[in-house]
């Protein structure tokens, strides 16, 4: 073991400027990503803290830690960082910088001054949002999704968090430009379509989610602002207006921005399962495409948020009907990765571990979503804590936790050190438990008919409440014990070679933590697929 | 790499295109002196179509670019397309109730 | 660094596909726009013979032709018209100029009639008029908001030009500014006719 | 944790798809639970060193991986259609309600204009409720019958249900509204035949009808009572005013003369004082079920004073606050609430904020007048300026608001 401190190892060492400025400059693709990781984590951080208020409140009917807008404020805020600051960066920004140039040979990605600028964009769009909660009439209750006509009627502060949404839509967009430039032109030498690593094409798909969605959801709040400045009416029946068009324009984004979430982390799951297995993944071209044709087909769902609001019934039927399709390609990959590990040589290392759970929760979430998706069942369950149930399944259960087997599987790449695997397997145990208690409990209550957003319920959705503020003691202590681990492992874990798990794609062949421009001299030069073990093996421990 | 620079398109193309979207330009205003009734308004896009096209065909370069440039504008054409379509599916069959 | 990169058609590209999310973030507006004028066609007619088409059609001119002077630009400046270029440049800056100073007259003229978005006599016109001016204002109003970019933009990179860092051989900023520059025209082609020409 | 009803043609049409649906999920989720736990632990790194297999694709099984899951799905989006058509397909000769949903309280505005702050509604008839929004988007949620609706600004929207048993089902507002959502609750009132017709008869009261006997009406006094003079179960409740009565206190006669106190005693109390030779059954009526101003009413009425201002009096402004969504914000016992509390409100003095500064005024006619119609224009101090203007009110009802106001 040796006593190299971090600072004088792989990209950390080599900048052109020193200290606090060498970051904040830098263009290097892994110092930004490293710096995207750090915001990402932080907020999550703040927001999984906000979770907690939310559900120490519901423990028992009636008020009790916080008052009616109080909560509402809380359950704000909490989904817009979770939704805008956490998990649409998280994979892409954090782990997408920091892998993608590498797993394709290149030394940057296309624009690494505007990739500098995103997360510039980014960390502004944090700022406001947190200065959103402390100013002007106190913090935003509109819920995350900023429905007119109340988010043009309330005296919060929307103006300033509706701004840093935008900004932070900016931010991916700017990030999907380069990822879909990078892809089509930096691949290296014999770097062909059908070599890309699988985690690779689900941010090619990501990336054109963020190019062609997001500028929706910027028009949208600029004109839930515009509507606060100027009064114009554009939502307003009285001027001609309409609000339910509000909600399309709304989810014409953000539904496709579920996909951002979920593509990248099976992206993470494609990766892992492999190694794993020391199998090539089964089905490749049908994991590349079946990434492109949820993106695709997830653009043609939108409204299936909008059952219950007064749409026509032509528009339920197209819509139901297109929302069942994006159950397809999902439903193949969850098939591809369990014949992965068919007569495979399973290693249940803690990455490993996050990705099974990834596919059952994920598998819970969907299915879930099945259930939301026709139209006679979601018209019982809309706006109930089974949706909450569902899409933090989907959200929490599967990007969330794959985000976590992304930062068991790569995080030592980049800092160079293991963290102690025992304690990671006892601390996904913990979170394992503790969020399908917390969840199951809360889909249980929605089907009851307890609806969301409520601070105060009736008696007789105590019991199962009760059970999911128990499940998230759970699940804050599995987070705490997680992240103290990884966090320990930073300064004191074991220095580890280029290749600790017996990965094949091109990141495990370069140092750990990896050069500044990832590949010393010479230009690599790609001769087989990325799930090609043969002659590949861990370190030694 | 050879498909990084074009040859320079002679200044003649650019202006006769500029002639010609001047002369979509007259046309599209002098159709609306006409009244069409609802033809109107899909004559008046069909005709800024075609300017558009020549926009991003010539004054753009597109024609020089490489394939991937237009698959990438066809793609953004259909998803808008999807956008705006599938609203309607809405917007169109709204019941008003008696 | 030490392996200087250079890709003229990745930073195209780059630019094609934020000219992308330009198109679909007008479309919103667009989108509003069809289905308002689905739901109150009348109106919509009544609200747009309000519009004086000759200012509309006189900026249609304006900018076809900042559209053609800033192609030129680039074949200037392929055939190394250091000179050329710049000029042309400075052309359609001032043709943007002129067509920002249009719409002020346009504008004024109208707000001096009292219509403005939320305003009494807009409201009193009803639901379909109020709309369409709604709609009129905002999506004019992004529009004048990116002719002022455009020509910032176009602005700077013809000081570059003068200053020789954008030469005949690297000049792929010149072209994305000039694609920029090209989708402002793009989305007046649509606005004209959907605002001015419907009777 | 309590079952849902299920007896009702809405719910099982519901819930036949969450059946299918969660049942065939439960199924797929099961096999891929065991294949992957039996995979993880048959070809475990311990127990299977090397891989023994390196196919990585099977044209075959994807297809079929493929092929099944989509008409899994099929089937679920046509079962989910057909049954969600029912929902929309009124029967005929339903009934018809108009719901309306403000910040943040429900009004039901039945045919004959009566309304209330519930539904009440007849047991097994078909009833559709058209429904309006004031203020911001709400929705109609009704978990016994799994009827959801959004209410939207300038838009109708509809939703409709029939209970085949009499009881009371939940109503929650599920579209997040602010301040008030979670609060804005209440209930169906499914009534028996029988129970109905009483309710849709105690609200029939012919227009100018004097309030106090509308009352009585309502609450059966004159099931036992008649007011021409002949006794039947109770005395004759004819020309009262200044009579005297022979009344038993704890066992001894009195002699009294009827006024407005006895009167009040006697319907709150009613056995404290009993009519010589009558038994002691009549039931006492608390402030629950004859409000204050109900029992003024009924009181003027026995003593043969006319209703005060006729339209005006037979108004109950505490009915009103009621049913226009006024109790959403302003609360009636003194508790901190969205506005100011309306109790004590009618002997306050307030602190307005008026261009920047604090001005204190006297709780009045005008006042209370002014902040009913113009609550933008003083803002009382401390609290945000969102009240909405109740200019959708009568004037005869505004009357009534204040005067009820100004008694609290
Ligand atoms: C990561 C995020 C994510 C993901 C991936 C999904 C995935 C899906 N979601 Fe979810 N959803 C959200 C996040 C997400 N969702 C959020 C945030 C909301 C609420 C927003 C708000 O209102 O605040 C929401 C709400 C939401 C609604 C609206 C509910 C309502 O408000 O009434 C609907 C309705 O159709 C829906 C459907 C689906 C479907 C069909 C999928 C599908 O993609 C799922 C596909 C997956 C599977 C089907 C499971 C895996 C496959 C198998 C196990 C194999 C077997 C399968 C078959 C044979 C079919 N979601
Ligand atoms: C990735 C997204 C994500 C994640 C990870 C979470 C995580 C959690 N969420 Fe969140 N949630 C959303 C996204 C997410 N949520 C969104 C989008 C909404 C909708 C908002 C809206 O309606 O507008 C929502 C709404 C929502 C509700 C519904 C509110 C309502 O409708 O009334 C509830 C209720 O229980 C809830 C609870 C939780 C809990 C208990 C966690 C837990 O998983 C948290 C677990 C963590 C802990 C229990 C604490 C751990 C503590 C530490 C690690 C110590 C560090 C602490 C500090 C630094 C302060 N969330
Ligand atoms: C959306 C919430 C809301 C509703 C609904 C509402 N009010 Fe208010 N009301 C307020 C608030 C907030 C204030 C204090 C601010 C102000 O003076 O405007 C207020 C103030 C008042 C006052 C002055 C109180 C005082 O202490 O001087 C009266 C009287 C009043 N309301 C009556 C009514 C009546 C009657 C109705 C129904 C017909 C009603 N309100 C409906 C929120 C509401
Ligand atoms: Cu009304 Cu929520
Ligand atoms: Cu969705």
């Amino acid at each position: 073991m040796t006593t190299t401190p971090l600072k004088s190892t792989g990209f950390y060492s080599e900048s052109p400027r020193p200290g606090l400025l060498g970051w904040l400059l830098s263009t290097d693709h892994k110092r930004i990503g490293m710096l995207y990781l750090g915001c990402i984590t932080t907020m999550f951080l703040v927001a999984v803290g906000l979770g907690l208020a939310i559900r120490l409140q519901l423990f028992a009917p009636g008020q009790h830690i916080m008052s009616a807008q109080t909560y509402n404020a809380t359950f704000t805020v909490h989904g817009i960082i979770m939704i805008f600051l956490f998990i649409i960066p998280s994979i892409p920004a954090a782990f997408g910088n920091l892998l993608l140039p590498i797993q394709i040979g290149a030394r940057d990605v296309s624009f690494p001054r505007i990739n500098l600028l995103s997360w510039y964009f980014y960390i502004s769009g944090a700022v406001l949002a947190v200065i959103a909660i402390f100013s002007g009439g106190g913090p935003p209750d509109t819920g995350w999704t900023f429905y007119v006509p109340f988010s043009t009627q309330t005296t919060t502060n929307v103006n300033l968090a509706v701004f840093a949404a935008f900004m932070l839509g900016f931010s991916s967009i700017l990030t999907g430009i380069n990822f879909v430039t990078t892809i089509h032109r930096l691949r290296a030498e014999g770097m062909t379509w059908g070599r890309l690593p699988l985690f690779v094409w689900t941010l090619y798909a990501t990336a054109w989610i963020q190019v062609l969605a997001t500028p929706m959801l910027g028009i949208t709040l600029v004109l839930v602002m515009l509507e606060r400045f100027f009064g114009a009416g554009l939502f307003d029946a009285a001027s001609g207006g309409d609000p339910i068009l509000f909600q399309h324009l709304f989810w014409i984004y953000s539904h496709p921005a579920v996909y951002i979430m979920i593509l990248p982390a099976m992206g993470v799951i494609s990766e892992i399962i492999p190694t794993f297995s020391r199998k090539p993944m089964f089905g490749y071209w049908a994991m590349a495409i079946s990434s492109l044709a949820i993106a695709f087909a997830g653009s043609l769902v939108w409204a299936h948020h909008m059952y219950a609001s007064g749409m026509s019934d032509f528009a339920i039927l197209v819509f139901s009907l297109l929302t069942f399709i994006v159950a397809i390609p999902s439903a193949i990959k969850i098939f591809n990765w369990i014949s992965t590990l068919y007569k495979g040589s399973i290693q249940l290392a803690p990455p490993m571990l996050f990705a099974l759970a990834f596919i059952l929760q994920f598998a819970i979430g969907g299915l879930g979503g099945l259930a939301l998706g026709a139209a006679a069942s979601d018209i019982h369950l809309h706006d109930t804590t089974f949706v909450v149930g569902h899409f933090h399944y989907t959200m929490f259960g599967g990007t969330g936790f794959a985000f976590f087997a992304a930062l068991h599987y790569w995080l030592p790449k980049f800092t160079g050190r293991m963290y102690n695997q025992k304690t990671a397997v006892i601390s996904w145990g913990l979170l394992f438990v503790g969020f399908n208690v917390t969840y199951m409990a809360m889909q249980a209550v929605g089907i009851q008919g307890m609806p969301r957003r409520y601070y105060d319920y009736l008696p007789e959705f105590h019991t199962l409440n009760m059970v999911a503020t128990v499940g998230s003691w759970i699940l804050a202590l599995g987070l705490i014990v997680m992240f103290v681990n990884l966090f320990k492992s930073l300064r004191s874990g074991p220095v580890i070679g280029m290749n600790p798990w017996g990965g094949a794609t091109l990141e495990w062949f370069v140092p750990s933590p990896p050069p500044m421009e990832n590949f010393g001299e010479e230009d690599p030069v790609v001769t087989r697929g990325p799930y090609d073990y043969q002659g590949v093996t861990a370190d030694e421990p | 790499m050879s498909e990084e620079k074009h040859e320079p398109v002679p200044y003649r193309t650019f202006i006769l295109t500029w002639v010609a979207l001047l002369v979509l330009t007259v046309i599209t205003v002098a159709v609306a002196q006409v009244d069409l009734g609802a033809l109107n308004i899909w004559v008046a896009l069909s005709v800024a179509s075609c300017k558009s096209a020549l926009v991003l065909l010539i004054f753009m370069h597109l024609k020089q670019e490489t394939l991937l440039f237009k698959i990438g504008l066809l793609i953004m054409i259909v998803i808008l397309a999807i956008f705006i379509g599938l609203t309607f599916t809405d917007v169109l069959y709204r019941e008003v109730l008696p | 660094m030490s392996h200087e990169h250079r890709d003229d058609t990745g930073a195209r590209f780059g630019m094609w596909l934020f000219l992308y999310t330009e198109v679909i973030l007008f479309s919103g507006l667009f989108l509003l726009y069809g289905v308002a004028v689905t739901k109150y066609t009348d109106a919509y007619i009544l609200a747009s013979n309000k519009l004086n088409v000759w200012f509309g059609a006189v900026n249609t001119v304006v900018l076809l032709t900042s559209s053609l002077t800033i192609a030129l630009a680039i074949t200037a400046i392929q055939r190394n018209r250091i000179r050329t270029c710049i000029n042309l440049c400075v052309v359609t800056i001032a043709l943007a100029i002129l067509f920002l100073i249009n719409k002020y007259f346009e504008w004024s003229h109208e707000i001096s009639l009292g219509i403005y978005p939320a305003s009494e006599t807009l409201l009193e016109m009803g639901p379909g008029v109020a709309s369409f001016f709604n709609l009129y204002y905002f999506t004019a109003g992004l529009h004048g908001l990116h002719v002022l970019i455009g020509a910032t933009l176009i602005g700077v990179v013809a000081v570059l030009v003068a200053r020789g860092k954008v030469t005949s051989d690297r000049y792929v900023l010149l072209e994305n500014s000039a694609l920029y520059w090209h989708l402002v025209d793009l989305v007046w082609i649509f606005l004209f006719p959907l605002y001015y020409l419907i009777i | 944790m309590t079952l849902l009803p299920a007896n009702n043609p809405t719910a099982q049409a519901v819930d036949s798809v969450l059946i299918y649906i969660f049942g065939l999920s439960l199924l797929l989720l099961l096999g891929i639970t065991v294949v992957t736990i039996y995979f993880v632990i048959r070809y475990h790194r311990s127990r299977h060193p090397e891989p023994t297999s390196n196919v990585d694709h099977s044209l075959v099984l994807e297809s079929v991986w493929t092929i099944l899951p989509t008409l899994i799905v099929l089937t679920m989006f046509w079962y989910g259609w057909t049954n969600y058509v029912g929902l929309t397909e009124v029967p005929d000769g339903a009934m018809e309600v108009k719901g309306t949903a403000r910040m943040w309280s429900w009004q039901f505005e039945y045919e004959d204009g009566r309304r209330e702050s519930r539904l009440y509604v007849p047991v097994d008839t078909p009833v559709m409720v058209r429904l309006h929004s004031v203020d911001v988007l709400h929705s109609f949620f009704v978990p016994a019958f799994r009827i959801k609706k959004d209410t939207v600004p300038g838009m109708e929207t509809f939703v409709w249900f029939q209970a085949p048993e009499p009881g009371s089902y939940d109503i929650f507002c599920a579209e997040y509204c602010g301040a008030g959502h979670a609060d804005m609750l209440t209930t169906i009132e499914v009534l028996s035949a029988d129970d109905y017709r009483a309710w849709l008869a105690a609200g029939q009261a012919p227009a100018g009808e004097h309030r106090g006997l509308v009352v009585m009406q309502e609450q059966g006094c004159l099931g036992c009572h008649s007011t021409d003079g002949s006794d039947g179960i109770g005395p004759s409740l004819f020309e009262l005013a200044g009579a005297s009565r022979q009344v038993e206190v704890e066992g001894q006669i009195h002699e009294t003369t009827i006024d407005d106190a006895y009167l009040a005693r006697a319907i709150r109390d009613a056995n404290a004082e009993v009519v010589s030779g009558f038994a002691p059954m009549m039931p006492s009526y608390n402030e629950e079920t004859i409000s204050a101003e109900d029992l003024q009413a009924v009181v003027d009425y026995l003593m043969g004073r006319d209703d005060p201002a006729a339209g005006q009096q037979q108004l109950d402004g505490g009915k009103l606050l009621e049913v226009n969504g006024c109790l959403g914000c302003h609360s009636t016992d003194g508790s901190q609430s969205v506005g100011p509390t309306f109790a004590g409100i009618g002997a306050r003095s307030v602190t307005l904020m008026r261009d920047g500064e604090d001005i204190t005024q006297k709780v009045d006619a005008d006042y209370l007048r002014r902040a009913l119609l113009q609550p933008g224009a003083d803002i009382v101090k401390g609290y945000p300026d969102i009240m909405p203007p109740s200019d959708y009110l009568e004037d005869a009802e505004i009357d009534a608001i204040i005067n009820h106001l100004l008694q609290q």
